[in-house]
């Protein structure tokens, strides 16, 4: 029923590209600016604020490297899916394809504990500064063991650089009327997490995003390979653009927040 | 490391031809392995640079430095933009320019008064 | 953010309560015990500058001789008015254990002369609230409340008025609850919401009755805008008349 | 007496500096009519003549019109003439050149939601210092310190800002919480007040500026009540100016309870 | 049966129906993927938000003509109290400042976002530029179907804020932070921009793709109609300055509902107490994203008029249009500069001297392409034989009408000048001179051009003229006197303007503005009237009623599925009229000239 359109499979004879090829491509540019207008404001609200965390003393590196490692070699899973449905043999392609599926489906996961941590990680700020475990300081990191109205159970963190010593790290007791804050690591917490969650979060929706269409073309999709065997392969070398372009952003993304 | 891997993409590039032949298909897979090992390796690099404890403005420029080399390597050899039409490049070229706008003159304008608004203060404050 | 899931939450929470104000439990159990007395302040309150009626031209003309912050006032012997006097359960807890229905006329804020009338009362918890704006100004009554539903909603003409009834009104109980106006920034009016009505606000003199309280054991609360509260323990019985000053000390 | 009418429709200016902004804005609005007029003749000209009439045939070539060149070209010189002869150096002085600090008269200026506090330094000449932990919305609405002994002399108003003839007035803007717009109209400044910066500005009131009050606008929304933030500029002369500060000067006399309290 | 020589009568068509199986009445026409039916989809929904912004307006006029006065008709509607916590607009028939603040954002977010954008772009863009490019459809018809499926949620969520507790957005169509953050209501308008930005983002690039792959052989681009130009650079605009407004919004909306402070200065004093904001932020950076959308975002709202009277005068003064590559070219320019200008909205915010004057002259630059493209119009009704019809009277009419508001400009873009008139009555006036006079005649253009193509039935000529004349003079009266209190130093937004003096002197004209814009509604009934009676009742026409030249007048009127019944092909410029020597004085594009 539905009217033929033109240059939907076969190239265009001028611009030598398929319509899905240019639409992508654009779609990739409008993500750019989005993506962009992100950095700016991060690059923005990092030059005006007067203190601004490393990322590297807050945020779990080891585990966004693993992320990093999981998505480029999602990345490479993708092309290859791309060059075996080109030499014909749909069965390895389809390999490829849930491997990269799984691929992204790790990323999320350690994505999902990385954030379980940090809402569970809490950060107390003193009125005036007080004594803990041996020096002054007027704020702590660490967590919650037990909260009521009037005080809080709270295992601070062992200091930057060794781990937690042999002996066990007894929870302190704070009176509430000493806290002049008491925040969890979620976006409220400062500027720093703010910029961390949008970015990691509408990052994250991307890959939800290729995640639905991967499987999309997995699923019901592949019966398209029976019938237009380049329009399926179309279908993939343009989603392998669009997860090629969210592994760029993350690229991007990985050192800008948890590098420097 | 890393220039190694793009001396050899030269080679296969120039006997690229649109029939995507299978063994050409075989030479690209390649490519795609030797970009795949360069990845891995400048992320090793730009996390150990991390654990250096670099000056601010140092580090930033190293990292961005490596993640535009991993970016570049991915844009050019997944996503074929070493060998795309010319449309593509006209509607990036745009983009891009709009993107360099986007990213400069908000952190441009936004610093440049800020600093402007501290030396106008002191011709106000006795 | 936090303010807004209490409003949902405190939403959910009044229309229950009023459910089941009206179904099992039988009225509050009233007394015949009065409790009387003073409230006075030991030492000066700091010196203010008197409101700045200039702001807009209807209050200048409104008040020709300068008109202080409420809060400072204070009589020549010490008493203050606009202290709120109420009854706490013997352990500290605004609710005395029985449900009491909110009276039927009620709680009326005026605004007239750029100032709210009262400055200070009480209400009982699901009170209708009727708020007059007899200024031929602009007024902005926006409630600050914490457990409560806050409202915030102009009255550009003279005469308005406006009935916040049943979930609109305050139904958690809350001491002071602080109402300001954003047109004129030193009108602000607090009120004390209590599930009881043991309560008075102290005027002339700095004098306060609660009537026909219960007999037992009580805490006698005392609130003002600009001295620290206290807390005292009083013991009523039947038809008998308790005398009790309270002097409040610097915030 | 300051310009009365300073060009069609413009607000009367009791600025020194003001002429310079109405000048730009009049030369603008006539090359504007120039430009319209004459555009507007050639416009109802074709329509005219070129009207559909039975057995007419358009003519299909393209007039090379020489004139159009020309016009576009001689709008963008003009163009170029108002920004660089006109704009920018006015926008420069009165951004760059403010008056000798010594002899002004300033003020901070605290922007909130529907009020305009203005806070004089009192004999001292010394702002008192603030802090949002003093804020009390009635009696000390910019949080001046109490133990902070320049800040005992200072005198806050509300909505009212008394300058007087002939003396710059350096104004410093500040915002409680959202963004305002500090605008005198008659005075030709205006400035965006925004939270978390602080903007300094000037103007001065003409030698022969007429006394009395004038408005003071807030022209960015601010919330429901933006229309009400009506503020008013005092034009006064040095003895006046002197009779409102000493009626500001903090009462001290205790507070009358008993005749105030009206219950 | 040669689809060639026009006069051959449209029964030719008849006969094709039959080839299609017929689909069910939802598929072809509430879930259609024809760009013709979504076109129609979006036109019809675009001009009922119009309509709906319209009358938000009629209200704001009374409150300000009269003050403090009980509204008639509406005003006991609008106090009812609802639901417990429902923010009503008026108490007592009496229009409150917050009702006001409601109308005066939502009557801009509709008009813009709802009403001109999906007219312009997803009206006229979808059904007309695939016919004048000769394609059969979109590129992507099912992106085509979720882009308006996409976009009507969008515009139901915004009219449902009004109906939610915190009362509909409160802080201007452009929501400045923090008091966007603070305020009520700004959460459903920050969702229902999200999903509109989405839909305008998936339109744009069907359209880029259209264009560039799907033109008829023949039909280079510089033998593109001019309306297919501006819908190509309206689509790059869309494409690549709605995702930073997008990516504002996320923040915004990350703002008001999860704490964070992107826009929130630390120390934030708000109703008596410390916000709980931890601050940090800057609100300029709100205006920055914003604004760097919404001036390229004014240009989408202006090329697909252009376009449309570019059309209607070459087809209605018998003659090629002057000046056609230069207009291109200007297009193309506009839709560069209008990215790198959009600080001129932020002069008074503080900016120093170097910032200003970059923007000041990129603002003087972007002048002149509009001036270049109003001449070539002007300078095109020179030698041609001008029939007066009704599109053509829109169409002459949006010459001085943009050339008004484009001059009116010129002072706004000087910071000095700006000094005396930003915010006030004068950017009203000159922003509602562009886009009411300017963009919506050239909309009322179009209607009346295509609704022949559209519907297969002309739309009535005196109720046209009924309509144009009242709401031409209507137009001046409203906005012109708005020039004038705003030299007077009216500041705009205001409630209640007799509190200053610049209101009190400027009322009359504040009543005079109010009866133009009532007038004006009684004016619009003859062209509702016109557009849903002429459905059935209009005069039945062939392919070509307006003897026009480009190729949607190629195909049947109403077009079938697919649009043209023999493949066109372009042999010539779009506008070859009045060609010396041939008897009819049109040549049309797709015409095989037998030599």
């Amino acid at each position: 029923m539905d009217v033929a359109i033109p240059c939907q499979v076969k190239p265009h004879p001028v611009t030598g590209i398929a319509n899905g090829k240019l639409a992508i491509w654009l779609f990739l540019a409008s993500e750019v600016m989005l993506f962009g207008a992100l950095f700016s404001s991060y690059i923005l609200l990092r030059t005006n604020a007067e203190t601004w965390p490393r990322g590297h003393d807050i945020l779990s590196v080891p585990l966004a490297t693993l992320n990093t490692a999981v998505l480029i070699t999602s990345s490479v899973t993708m092309v290859m899916a791309w060059a075996q449905l080109m030499m014909g043999n749909f069965s390895k392609g389809r390999k490829y394809l849930a491997v990269t599926l799984s691929l992204a489906c790790v990323f999320l996961v350690v994505k999902f504990f990385e954030y379980k941590d940090k809402f569970h990680h809490y950060q107390v700020w003193f009125n005036t500064p007080t004594m803990v475990a041996g020096h002054e300081v007027t704020t702590i990191t660490g967590h919650i063991e037990e909260k009521t109205d009037d005080f809080i159970k709270f295992l601070p963190d062992p200091p930057k650089g060794h781990k937690a010593e042999a002996g066990h790290h007894e929870p302190i007791k704070i009176e509430t009327s000493q806290i002049k804050r008491l925040s969890n690591y979620g976006p409220w917490h400062s500027n720093f997490f703010a910029v961390y969650f949008t970015m990691t979060g509408l990052h994250g929706l991307h890959v939800i995003g290729g995640i639905i269409v991967i499987g999309y073309l997995l699923g019901p999709g592949a019966k398209l390979w029976h019938r237009d065997r380049q329009f399926y392969i179309n279908r993939i070398e343009n989603t392998g653009l669009y997860w090629h372009f969210v592994d760029l952003v993350w690229i991007f993304l990985f050192p800008c927040l948890y590098l420097i | 490391m890393s220039n190694h891997s793009s001396t050899a993409a030269k080679d296969t590039h120039a006997g690229h031809h649109d029939a995507h032949s299978p063994e050409e298909i075989q030479k690209h897979v390649r490519t795609y392995l030797v970009v795949f090992v360069a990845l891995g390796a400048l992320t090793a690099i730009t996390v150990g640079v991390s654990y250096l404890d670099l000056p601010p403005v140092k580090a930033i420029l190293v990292a961005v430095f490596v993640a535009s080399i991993k970016a570049s390597l991915v844009a050019l050899y997944f996503m074929h933009l070493i060998s795309e039409k010319k449309v593509i490049y006209v509607m990036l070229g745009i983009a891009g320019m709009f993107f360099v706008v986007l990213m400069a003159l908000p952190v441009v304008t936004e610093t440049e008064v800020r600093s402007w608004l501290r030396a106008l203060l002191m011709k106000y404050v006795p | 953010m936090n303010n807004r899931c209490w409003n949902t939450t405190s939403l959910v929470a009044s229309l229950t309560l009023a459910l089941l104000a009206g179904s099992a439990l039988a009225d509050g159990k009233m007394g015949t015990a009065t409790v009387k007395g003073k409230i006075s302040a030991d030492g000066k309150p700091t010196p203010g500058a008197p409101i700045a009626m200039g702001a807009d031209k209807f209050c200048l003309a409104a008040n020709p001789k300068p008109v202080s912050p409420q809060g400072k006032l204070i009589f020549a012997d010490g008493t203050l008015p606009y202290a709120f006097v109420y009854i706490k359960s013997a352990d500290g807890k605004l609710d005395l254990g029985s449900k009491y229905t909110p009276p039927a006329e009620a709680l009326e804020i005026d605004q007239s002369g750029c100032m709210y009338k009262p400055h200070v009362a009480g209400m009982v918890a699901g009170q209708t609230m009727k708020i007059v704006n007899t200024d031929d100004t602009n007024h902005n009554i926006h409630s600050l409340p914490t457990k409560n539903k806050s409202f915030n909603f102009s009255q550009p003409k003279k005469g308005m008025t406006k009935d916040l009834v049943s979930a609109e009104t305050f139904n958690n109980p809350e001491v002071m609850v602080h109402i300001k106006c954003d047109v004129h920034p030193w009108m602000s009016a607090y009120i004390g919401v209590l599930p009881h009505p043991f309560f008075d606000t102290t005027k002339k003199g700095g004098e306060f009755t609660i009537k026909n309280l219960p007999a037992g054991k009580y805490k006698l609360a005392v609130w003002h805008e600009e001295w620290a509260p206290q807390e005292i323990d009083i013991e009523v019985k039947d038809g008998e008349t308790v005398e009790k000053d309270v002097k409040l000390a610097k915030k | 007496m300051g310009v009365q009418n300073p060009g069609y429709w413009l607000p009367v200016d009791l600025s020194k500096y003001g002429y310079k902004i109405d000048d730009l804005i009049n030369i603008i609005h006539v090359f504007m009519l120039i430009l319209f007029v004459g555009w507007g003749i050639f416009f109802v000209y074709c329509l005219v003549r070129f009207r559909a009439k039975p057995g007419h045939r358009a003519n299909p070539e393209l007039i090379h019109a020489k004139g159009s060149k020309y016009a576009e070209i001689g709008v963008a010189i003009f163009e170029a003439v108002i920004l660089l002869g006109f704009s920018m150096p006015v926008w420069a002085a009165y951004k760059h050149a403010p008056p000798d600090k010594d002899k002004a008269q300033h003020v901070r200026v605290v922007a909130q939601q529907f009020a305009w506090n203005f806070h004089y330094p009192g004999p001292d000449g010394i702002f008192g210092k603030t802090d949002q932990k003093y804020i009390d919305e009635a009696a000390n609405p910019v949080g001046l310190d109490p133990n902070d002994p320049h800040a005992l002399d200072d005198i806050v108003d509300v909505n009212n800002l008394h300058v007087i003839r002939g003396k710059p007035v350096m104004l410093r803007l500040s915002s409680k919480d959202v963004i305002h717009s500090f605008w005198i109209p008659v005075m030709r400044v205006k400035q965006d007040v925004i939270p978390g910066t602080v903007f300094p500005i000037w103007f001065e009131p003409a030698e022969n500026a007429t006394l009395g009050e004038f408005d003071i606008t807030c022209a960015q929304l601010c919330g429901n009540n933006h229309f009400k933030m009506r503020g008013a500029v005092h034009i006064d002369t040095p003895e006046s100016f002197q009779k409102w500060l000493d009626s500001k000067k903090v009462s001290t006399q205790p507070v009358n309870a008993e005749e105030e309290f009206k219950e | 049966m040669s689809a060639g020589h026009s006069h051959d009568h449209g029964h030719a068509h008849d006969d094709h129906a039959h080839g299609h199986h017929e689909l069910g009445f939802i598929r072809k026409w509430i879930f259609s993927t024809d760009h013709k039916v979504i076109g129609m989809q979006y036109t019809v929904t675009a001009l009922v938000f119009l309509f709906f912004g319209f009358t938000l307006m009629m209200i704001m006029r009374w409150q300000l003509a009269n003050p403090g006065h009980v509204i008639p008709f509406v005003g006991s509607m609008l106090s009812k109290q609802l639901y417990a916590g429902y923010m009503n607009l008026a108490t007592e028939g009496v229009l409150l400042p917050e009702g006001y603040n409601a109308l005066g954002a939502m009557h801009g977010t509709i008009m813009v976002f709802l009403g001109i954008v999906p007219l312009a772009v997803g009206g006229f863009g979808n059904f007309v530029m695939p016919l004048q490019i000769g394609a059969p459809d979109m590129a992507f018809p099912k992106l085509n179907m979720m882009s308006y499926w996409v976009f009507l949620p969008g515009g139901l969520i915004m009219l449902a804020s009004f109906f939610m507790p915190g009362g509909a957005a409160q802080s201007g169509w452009t929501s400045y932070a923090p008091l966007s953050v603070i305020n009520p209501g700004q959460t459903a308008w920050l969702v229902g921009m999200i999903f509109l930005i989405t839909s305008s983002l998936l339109g744009s690039i069907n359209f880029i793709v259209t264009i560039i792959h799907m033109r008829a052989p023949g039909l280079t681009m510089f033998r593109l109609p001019f309306f297919v130009w501006a819908q190509f650079v309206t689509a790059f605009l869309l494409l690549l300055a709605f995702p930073p407004l997008e990516a504002a919004g996320v923040m915004q909306l990350m703002d008001r509902l999860a704490g964070t402070s992107f826009f929130m200065p630390s120390g934030l004093w708000v109703s008596g107490k410390a916000a709980e904001w931890v601050g940090g932020g800057s609100p300029l950076l709100w205006q920055h994203l914003f604004w760097f959308l919404a001036h390229p975002e004014v240009y989408v709202l202006i090329l697909p008029a252009m376009g449309i009277v570019a059309e209607v005068i070459a087809n209605n003064t018998r003659k090629p249009l002057w000046g056609y590559r230069s207009m291109v070219y200007a297009a193309a320019f506009l839709g560069f500069m209008s990215f790198i200008v959009w600080a001129h909205h932020m002069f008074m915010t503080g900016m120093s001297t170097k910032i200003s004057t970059f923007f000041q002259t990129t603002t003087m630059i972007i002048s002149i392409p509009s001036v270049i493209i109003l001449t070539a119009l002007v300078i095109s009704l020179w030698g041609g034989s001008i029939r007066f019809n009704t599109p053509m009277l829109f169409a002459i009419a949006f010459l001085p009408m943009f050339a008004i508001g484009g001059l009116t400009g010129l002072p706004l873009g000087l910071t000095s000048s700006d000094i005396h008139l930003h915010d006030t009555y004068y950017v009203i006036g000159h922003f509602h001179y562009v886009v009411a006079p300017g963009t919506i005649f050239g909309m009322f253009a179009g209607i009346y051009y295509w609704y022949p193509k559209a519907t297969g039935r002309m739309m009535n000529e005196t109720l046209g003229k009924l309509h144009f004349w009242p709401t031409f003079i209507c137009m001046n009266c409203i906005f012109f006197p708005m020039l004038i209190q705003g030299m007077m130093g009216l500041s705009r937004r205001t409630y209640d303007p007799n509190i200053y003096q610049a209101g009190l002197a400027s009322l009359k004209l504040h009543k005079m503005i109010s009866w133009s814009a009532w007038i004006m509604a009684i004016a619009q009934l003859p062209f509702i009237f016109n557009f849903f009676v002429s459905m059935f009742a209009g005069k039945k026409v062939t392919e070509n009623p307006w003897d026009s030249t480009t190729l949607e007048w190629a195909a049947p009127s109403p077009p079938p599925h697919g649009n043209f019944l023999t493949e066109p092909k372009a042999h010539r410029d779009p506008y070859v009229y009045s060609p010396p020597g041939r008897k009819d004085d049109f040549l049309p594009q797709h015409v095989v000239l037998e030599v």
